[in-house]
């Protein structure tokens, strides 16, 4: 079925599930609890999650099968959202066109920069990229917004203001980026018990083009095309020797990473109608990459998880104050109280980059293979032999086959 | 012609700050094969050595003045820096004065002693990863750094200005006959400009004259044939990454008193030195240096009113531009060698 | 475009579906606005820089915010409470609810503080965000906020286009404009350095720094000064020695700073590092001005900011009631004086509360019809007007200088003279400020 | 006319002739030799045939058309497989897709943009691929991680990758290079088998004269850049010339 093994079919379903019941499974603690602060189960937060997803799958695609590094692909980012805000401008704020032209854009930077930068291997090509995107981050930051010609509409960010054309907005739409009339912002909310679940038009949309993207992905790995992207890492001499041009070859899966990269933009674009000029800045690029090796370059869930890892930190150590502190530990002694929350005070809230820089390095240095390696070795710990094997088998093959 | 000569003094001092980063970075890359993404870090410790020397000296004894009031309405307390009160107000004054090139002092055993560390107990085991590894792991280091000093010092820049001899600046054209004020430039800046030169010729001949320099060259064309000879070369590369980091943190506490140190400054000179180095030539110590100033030079040029009008935003692009252009025509950089990064 | 269809936008943005509630799931419980509170407790949501150059500026944010909450929940000495000309906050939280808050952290970046909007509001359930230390992510979050009908007080931003062009109508802002710096220092700049002046311009390239070279541009030229050039600085600029060189030799005798923060540091650094305060060009000394002054800038910049002219939204070291008893009870608290970063915080935040309790609900468009036109005193800035056409504050604004002889780290900045209200105001068509829309109030839900 | 023609090849580096009138031709199905003493330019002239470098002068025909300027690629799309002195292979791939990467260059072309098709379907060239692996006695290993195999399974792993293309001329560069005895002999039969089978031409640059004499049926002998002379392996056995050559050789 789908043109997939059977391993790969579990994988899917396995995605296709948690996306889909996402709203459930990040909201595991009850709205008043104490714990609550843990809960990822927001609109924001699970659009975040699917639409970096769909960046780091496609970066993985370069990245993990041909080992081209690339340091620019926030590039494509900037531009999928910038191709979007201006359809809604001009044209409607239906998503489709939007994400369509945003994927179109991408596609074409990507053919013009990585026709250029793939003229370079190794840290070369990396600098390469690094410095188109920067360039790019630098004139939609400042050149490209002046009052004459105001592409990007600069540090502000570009959005729809109330004199735009929208030539094909009617009344009765919302007005906000929706799907035939759906608004991306609409959400339910489900209260049952304790608990509220929140179910966004805008959510669904991304993790539908995501389970997408990944089962892309998967026939891509699976494909004689992705063997031979993994050709190109492994070997190029060899390959220019076995008949095979590894050019067109890295070109067409950095476009097609590329194409990712604006498709998540556009997403980015269509659940909140602004592209700001930061999504192109190199850290951004830097992001994605970490995000990629984190969970496990060359696998086929690691770039998924890894970027569910950092968005959730970002998200949600970055907001626990030493106020939230103080509740959780509030049934110990008042001395040992505060003593506790001294010691973790410069781990959490504004030190949540002290944490995540802590987390880098220690995954970096003991699971080189990133958090699906963990996931391998935790398998294996618990001693469930059979299916320890297979599960670490599929894997370690997810890469090789 | 005035201006010219302007922004080649502004581009040889950006340019010094450039290539003495650009040198440790490409130390550090040359003779361990490490891409260290926490060089710009290093830089940054350097400054913070400056800050920290600074407020030891400023370390005060307290009395209360009844006679004046704080913003609260308490009695102000007034303070006397301890060495003011050991060696009197002139020379103690004279002693906080100069603490910025004191620093260089302080710098230089902590800036060794955090390149050991850094090297042995983490870098080495990192020798035989790939590049992306190297690159995770010293990012991650590099941002634990940052925060770390953060925690201390706050996100806001800290001045630490110059020795009261230092300030002003000095009248250049009046020297090749202009009129006064047409060329002036900062005494510090010449100062840091003279330092650097002697920073950059003193590792020069050190890798030239010196049997240890020469054992280290010789390792960095050919790791495996040197081992064979006997040599241990592994020392001798962790003694290059402390005198790499050192080299780092002296530009960063002579770079204080031109802009005040915030626990940012690491981040920004990053990308800027990989792409010096990339554009000198991975590997290439007088490529390192050449591409530092020939980027500050042009970045100067860039950002004279006529550029900026002739191409909206050159100022901003231009190193990038720079660099595209020099990786497509010279594909090893300006001076690379064959090999090098290119997996 | 036709003008037909900018009313029916405008129509359309009450109505705005941003986040509509479809009534299958939510039961009948439908509210009536987006996070209408239902327990004993109301939360606000402070999204500050914690990371980042500004962390220091935005902590300086959260510490006033905090403040301004245990005032509202009747803990501390009160505050501003007593001083406030609105009696209407009792010490008992918000129409009786108790005051919570969370927070989340800007980067000042536009896309985070978005993201940490949109947590605060979608997860925490915040009816208010406040706070910011940029003018981008003010402007940023404000038309968030106005999408998901929650109200928004932005922090520290300066530039015209947050209540001209981005104008929104669930947003107010408490801080005063790149306009009103230029025409409380202008005359004040005629008066110390007289009217033949020739000034030189750095700008920081980006949108705020454009506002405020423009309207300072403007103000100093009304007076007769000339503007010689104005050079744009990409804002990751760290070194401006390129920039600052030419400064002597293009006949200008003053140099405007116009950049903010890291920036600003290191351009008024590198500028008295060419000893340009000791020139005399024209036969005048040379002078620097730098419009917009905060006091972690003035820290970041040491000495050389002696003599140095700037504007400032407030000062701690201003003798009013309300002045004096915020930074009693910040100083207190704390161990060092507010910024006025965190004074226009706290005073938002009261002005939130007060302006909930005098519509009787947390429903945005209550609080706007209650903000929009109020005018009050005792929160420190003198006689203070929330104007109605653009949601503008109008109030005093200081024009400050670097202090000769600083007797601690705090009063490093000394007030030269407070500019009244009259002079400082324009009207809301103002051609600097043209172009916005600033719709009408969206409750959300 | 051969089908692999050297006419007056020259190449410099700088100030120094590696190569200059270099002339050769090889045989339509016959095993031709190249030896020569250390820096003879043997590696320079294999180089040259396919496309690494560009001669300076002179022509390189392969069956009647020129190599010259046309990249590596397309000199194999043309019939030339390369095997190199220390084995090229894909070491993050199994033995199977290592087979199965030439069987695509060999049906599809330099590039193909074969993304949605599945590797597993392609059971025709699973099957071409698995005949040359028994061939090469590594049936067993087909789903090894190549990179964890022995250098001489990496040797004949190269071999079936050059031999599944069906090249019309096989490269060899030192095939037998620091081998052990045993392994030697059994790489000569492999060859030995592979040319008679196959009818494969075959142009070897080797040091090892045992090697040489066991399977060459034509021998160029390359000295200081130009061929000495051209003969069969008996001829060449007698030849004072390179005897000469390679003494010279030896007493340094």
């Amino acid at each position: 079925m789908l043109g997939l093994n059977k391993n790969d079919r579990t994988l899917l379903v396995i995605v296709a599930v948690l996306a889909l019941l996402a709203p459930f499974i990040l909201n595991p603690f009850p709205t008043d609890s104490s714990l609550a602060q843990f809960n990822a189960g927001y609109p924001d937060l699970m659009q975040k999650f699917v639409i970096f997803g769909i960046f780091a799958i496609g970066f993985n695609i370069l990245f993990g099968l041909t080992g081209y590094l690339s340091f620019g692909h926030a590039a494509f980012l900037g531009i999928g959202s910038y191709s979007a805000v201006w359809i809604y401008k001009l044209f409607t704020y239906n998503v489709i066109p939007a994400m369509m032209l945003s994927v179109v854009m991408a596609a074409i930077f990507a053919l013009l920069i990585g026709y250029i930068s793939l003229r370079r291997s190794g840290i070369y090509f990396s600098i390469l990229t690094l410095a188109f995107a920067q360039m790019s981050f630098a004139l939609a930051y400042s050149v490209l917004s002046n009052p004459k010609f105001n592409l990007t509409n600069g540090e502000t960010g570009l959005q729809v203001y109330a004199n735009d054309i929208q030539m094909f907005h009617r009344d009765g739409l919302p007005d906000f980026p929706h799907i035939f009339g759906l608004s991306m912002g609409s959400t339910s909310k489900l209260p049952l018990g304790a608990w509220e679940f929140q179910f966004n038009v805008g959510y669904y949309f991304c993790a539908i083009l995501m389970i997408l993207a990944f089962y892309f992905s998967i026939r891509l790995f699976r494909s004689p095309f992705g063997m031979m992207l993994r050709a190109v890492k492994s070997n190029q001499q060899r390959m220019n020797y076995t008949g095979l041009n590894s050019r067109p070859y890295t070109l067409a899966a950095f476009v097609i990473s590329g194409m990712f990269a604006g498709l998540a933009g556009g997403l980015l674009a269509a659940t909140d109608p602004l592209a700001g000029a930061e999504r192109m800045q190199w850290t951004a690029s830097g992001e994605v990459v970490l995000m990629t090796i984190l969970g496990g370059a060359g696998t086929l869930i690691g770039p998924v998880l890894g970027a569910g890892f950092i968005k959730y930190f970002e998200n949600i150590f970055s907001k626990i104050n030493d106020q939230v502190l103080h509740q959780w530990v509030s049934f110990m002694p008042d001395g040992l109280e505060d003593f506790v929350v001294a010691l973790i005070h410069p781990f959490i809230g504004k030190g949540w980059h002290l944490t995540l820089g802590i987390l880098f390095m220690l995954v970096v240095i003991f699971l080189p293979g990133g958090l699906v390696e963990g996931g391998q070795r935790i398998g294996r710990l618990f001693g469930r032999k059979k299916r320890a094997e297979d599960t670490a088998d599929a894997a370690a093959k997810t890469p090789a086959e | 012609m005035d201006a010219f000569i302007i922004q080649i003094l502004n581009g040889l001092d950006k340019g010094s700050a450039y290539a003495l980063i650009a040198l440790g970075l490409t130390l550090i890359f040359g003779t361990l094969g490490v891409v260290n993404f926490a060089h710009g870090a290093l830089f940054m410790i350097g400054a913070f050595c400056a800050v920290f020397l600074q407020q030891v000296l400023s370390i005060s004894t307290v009395a209360i003045d009844e006679t004046q009031k704080d913003f609260l309405g308490n009695p102000l307390k007034v303070e006397t820096p301890y060495v003011e009160n050991w060696f009197g107000p002139e020379l103690g004054g004279a002693i906080i004065d100069w603490s910025v090139p004191l620093a260089l002092i302080f710098a230089i055993p902590v800036m060794i002693a955090v390149g050991f560390i850094m090297e042995r107990g983490l870098i080495k085991h990192f020798y035989k990863r790939p590049h992306a590894d190297q690159i995770l792991v010293t990012f991650g280091l590099a941002i634990v750094l940052q925060e770390v000093i953060k925690y201390f010092y706050g996100a806001n820049p800290i001045p630490t200005p110059a020795p009261d001899v230092f300030k002003g600046s000095f009248d250049f054209g009046s020297l090749l006959g202009f009129d006064p004020n047409v060329i002036i430039y900062p005494y510090w800046r010449m100062v840091y400009f003279g330092f650097s030169m002697v920073i950059i010729a003193g590792i020069f001949a050190f890798l030239q004259f010196t049997t240890f320099g020469m054992v280290v060259r010789a390792g960095m064309v050919d790791r495996e044939t040197v081992s064979m000879l006997g040599i241990n070369i592994d020392k001798r590369f962790t003694m290059m990454f402390g005198i790499a980091a050192a080299v780092a943190g002296l530009a960063g506490v002579m770079y204080t008193p031109i802009n005040p140190p915030n626990y940012h400054m690491g981040m920004d000179f990053l990308v800027l030195s990989f792409v010096v180095v990339v554009v000198g030539g991975m590997g290439s110590l007088p490529g390192a240096v050449l591409a530092g100033f020939l980027l500050g030079i042009l970045e100067s040029f860039a950002s004279t009113t006529w550029a900026t009008t002739t191409i909206p935003g050159i100022n901003q692009i231009i190193i990038y531009l720079v660099a595209i252009i020099v990786l497509l025509t010279r594909p090893r950089g300006l001076m690379g060698r064959k090999g090098v990064m290119e997996d | 475009m036709s003008k037909s269809d900018l009313t029916r936008r405008g129509v359309m943005k009450a109505g705005a579906a941003g986040l509509a509630v479809p009534t299958i799931f939510t039961a009948g419980s439908a509210a009536a606005y987006t996070n209408e509170p239902t327990g004993g407790s109301v939360t606000l949501g402070f999204n500050v820089p914690q990371t980042g150059p500004y962390a220091d500026e935005g902590n300086d944010e959260l510490l006033a915010q905090q403040l301004a909450v245990e005032h509202l929940n009747g803990e501390g000495d009160g505050g501003c409470l007593n001083t406030f000309t609105s009696k209407a906050l009792q010490g008992n939280g918000i129409l009786g609810k108790k005051v919570e808050f969370v927070t989340g952290d800007t980067q000042t970046k536009s896309d985070a503080a978005r993201a940490s909007a949109k947590s605060m509001i979608e997860k925490d359930g915040a009816v208010m965000i406040n706070g910011g230390s940029s003018s981008g992510v003010a402007i940023a979050v404000q038309g968030l906020c106005q999408e998901a009908g929650v109200i928004f007080m932005a922090g520290l931003t300066h530039s015209n286009d947050t209540t001209g062009k981005d104008k929104k109508a669930n947003g107010f802002r408490h801080f005063f404009n790149g306009y009103m710096s230029g025409a409380a220092l202008a005359p004040v700049l005629e008066k110390e350095y007289g009217k033949d002046r020739r000034a030189y311009h750095l700008t920081a390239d980006y949108t705020w720094g454009w506002t405020q070279q423009e309207s300072i541009a403007a103000a100093t030229e009304a007076t007769g000064w000339e503007t010689v050039n104005n050079v744009l600085t990409p804002l990751a600029s760290t070194d401006f020695s390129s920039y600052i060189a030419p400064v002597l030799n293009s006949g200008a005798d003053v140099l405007v700073l116009n950049h903010y923060g890291g920036n600003m540091v290191n351009s008024l650094t590198n500028a008295i590092q060419f000893g340009l305060l000791d020139k005399e060009v024209n036969g005048k000394d040379f002078k620097i001005v730098v419009p917009l002054y905060s006091e972690l800038m003035a820290a970041g910049a040491g000495e050389n900011i002696k003599g140095v002219f700037g504007s400032m939204n407030w000062n701690w070291q201003l003798q009013d009631d309300g002045t004096k008893a915020f930074v009693k009870s910040f100083g207190e608290k704390y161990g060092k004086p507010p910024s006025n970063s965190a004074q226009t915080c706290y005073a938002q935040t009261l002005l939130y509360a007060d302006a909930c309790e005098r519509a009787g609900t947390f429903n945005p468009c209550g609080v706007v019809e209650a903000l929009e036109g109020f005018e009050f005193d005792g929160l420190g800035n003198g006689p203070t007007l929330y104007r109605a056409e653009d949601h503008q504050c109008f109030k005093d604004v200081l024009v400050v200088k670097g202090a000769e002889n600083p007797t601690n780290a705090y009063d490093t900045l000394e007030i030269v003279e407070i500019t009244p209200r009259a002079q400082v105001e324009y009207a809301p068509d103002h051609p600097m400020f043209a172009g916005g829309d600033l719709g009408s109030c969206n409750p959300g839900a | 006319m051969g089908i692999l023609e050297v006419k007056g090849v020259g190449k410099r580096f700088g100030g120094l002739a590696a190569l200059s009138e270099v002339n050769l031709s090889v045989e339509e199905n016959t095993v031709h030799a190249i030896i020569g003493p250390n820096g003879a330019g043997k590696s320079t002239l294999l180089n040259c045939l396919v496309g690494k470098l560009i001669p300076d002068t002179g022509s390189v025909m392969f069956d009647g058309q020129s190599v010259l300027g046309r990249k590596p690629h397309e000199i194999n799309q043309m019939g030339i497989s390369r095997v190199f002195q220390t084995p090229e292979i894909f070491g993050d791939l199994t033995v199977l897709e290592n087979i199965m990467i030439p069987c695509f260059a060999k049906r599809d072309g330099s590039f193909r943009m074969h993304a949605f098709e599945q590797f597993a379907h392609e059971k025709e060239l699973i099957e071409k691929s698995m005949a040359i692996l028994e061939d090469v006695n590594m049936a067993d290993k087909a789903d090894m991680h190549s990179a964890s195999m022995s250098r001489g399974d990496k040797r004949r792993l190269e071999m079936a990758m050059c031999l599944v293309q069906e090249p019309r001329l096989l490269l060899l560069d030192e095939p037998t290079a620091g081998m052990a005895r045993a392994d030697t002999n059994n790489t000569i039969d492999l060859l030995k088998e592979i040319n008679e089978k196959r009818d494969i031409t075959m142009a070897i640059i080797e040091h090892d004269m045992h090697v040489v004499f066991s399977l060459a049926e034509r021998i160029t002998v390359l000295a200081q850049g130009t061929p000495l002379v051209e003969d069969t392996p008996d001829n060449i056995k007698g030849n004072p010339k390179v005897q000469e050559a390679y003494l010279g050789e030896s007493q340094h």
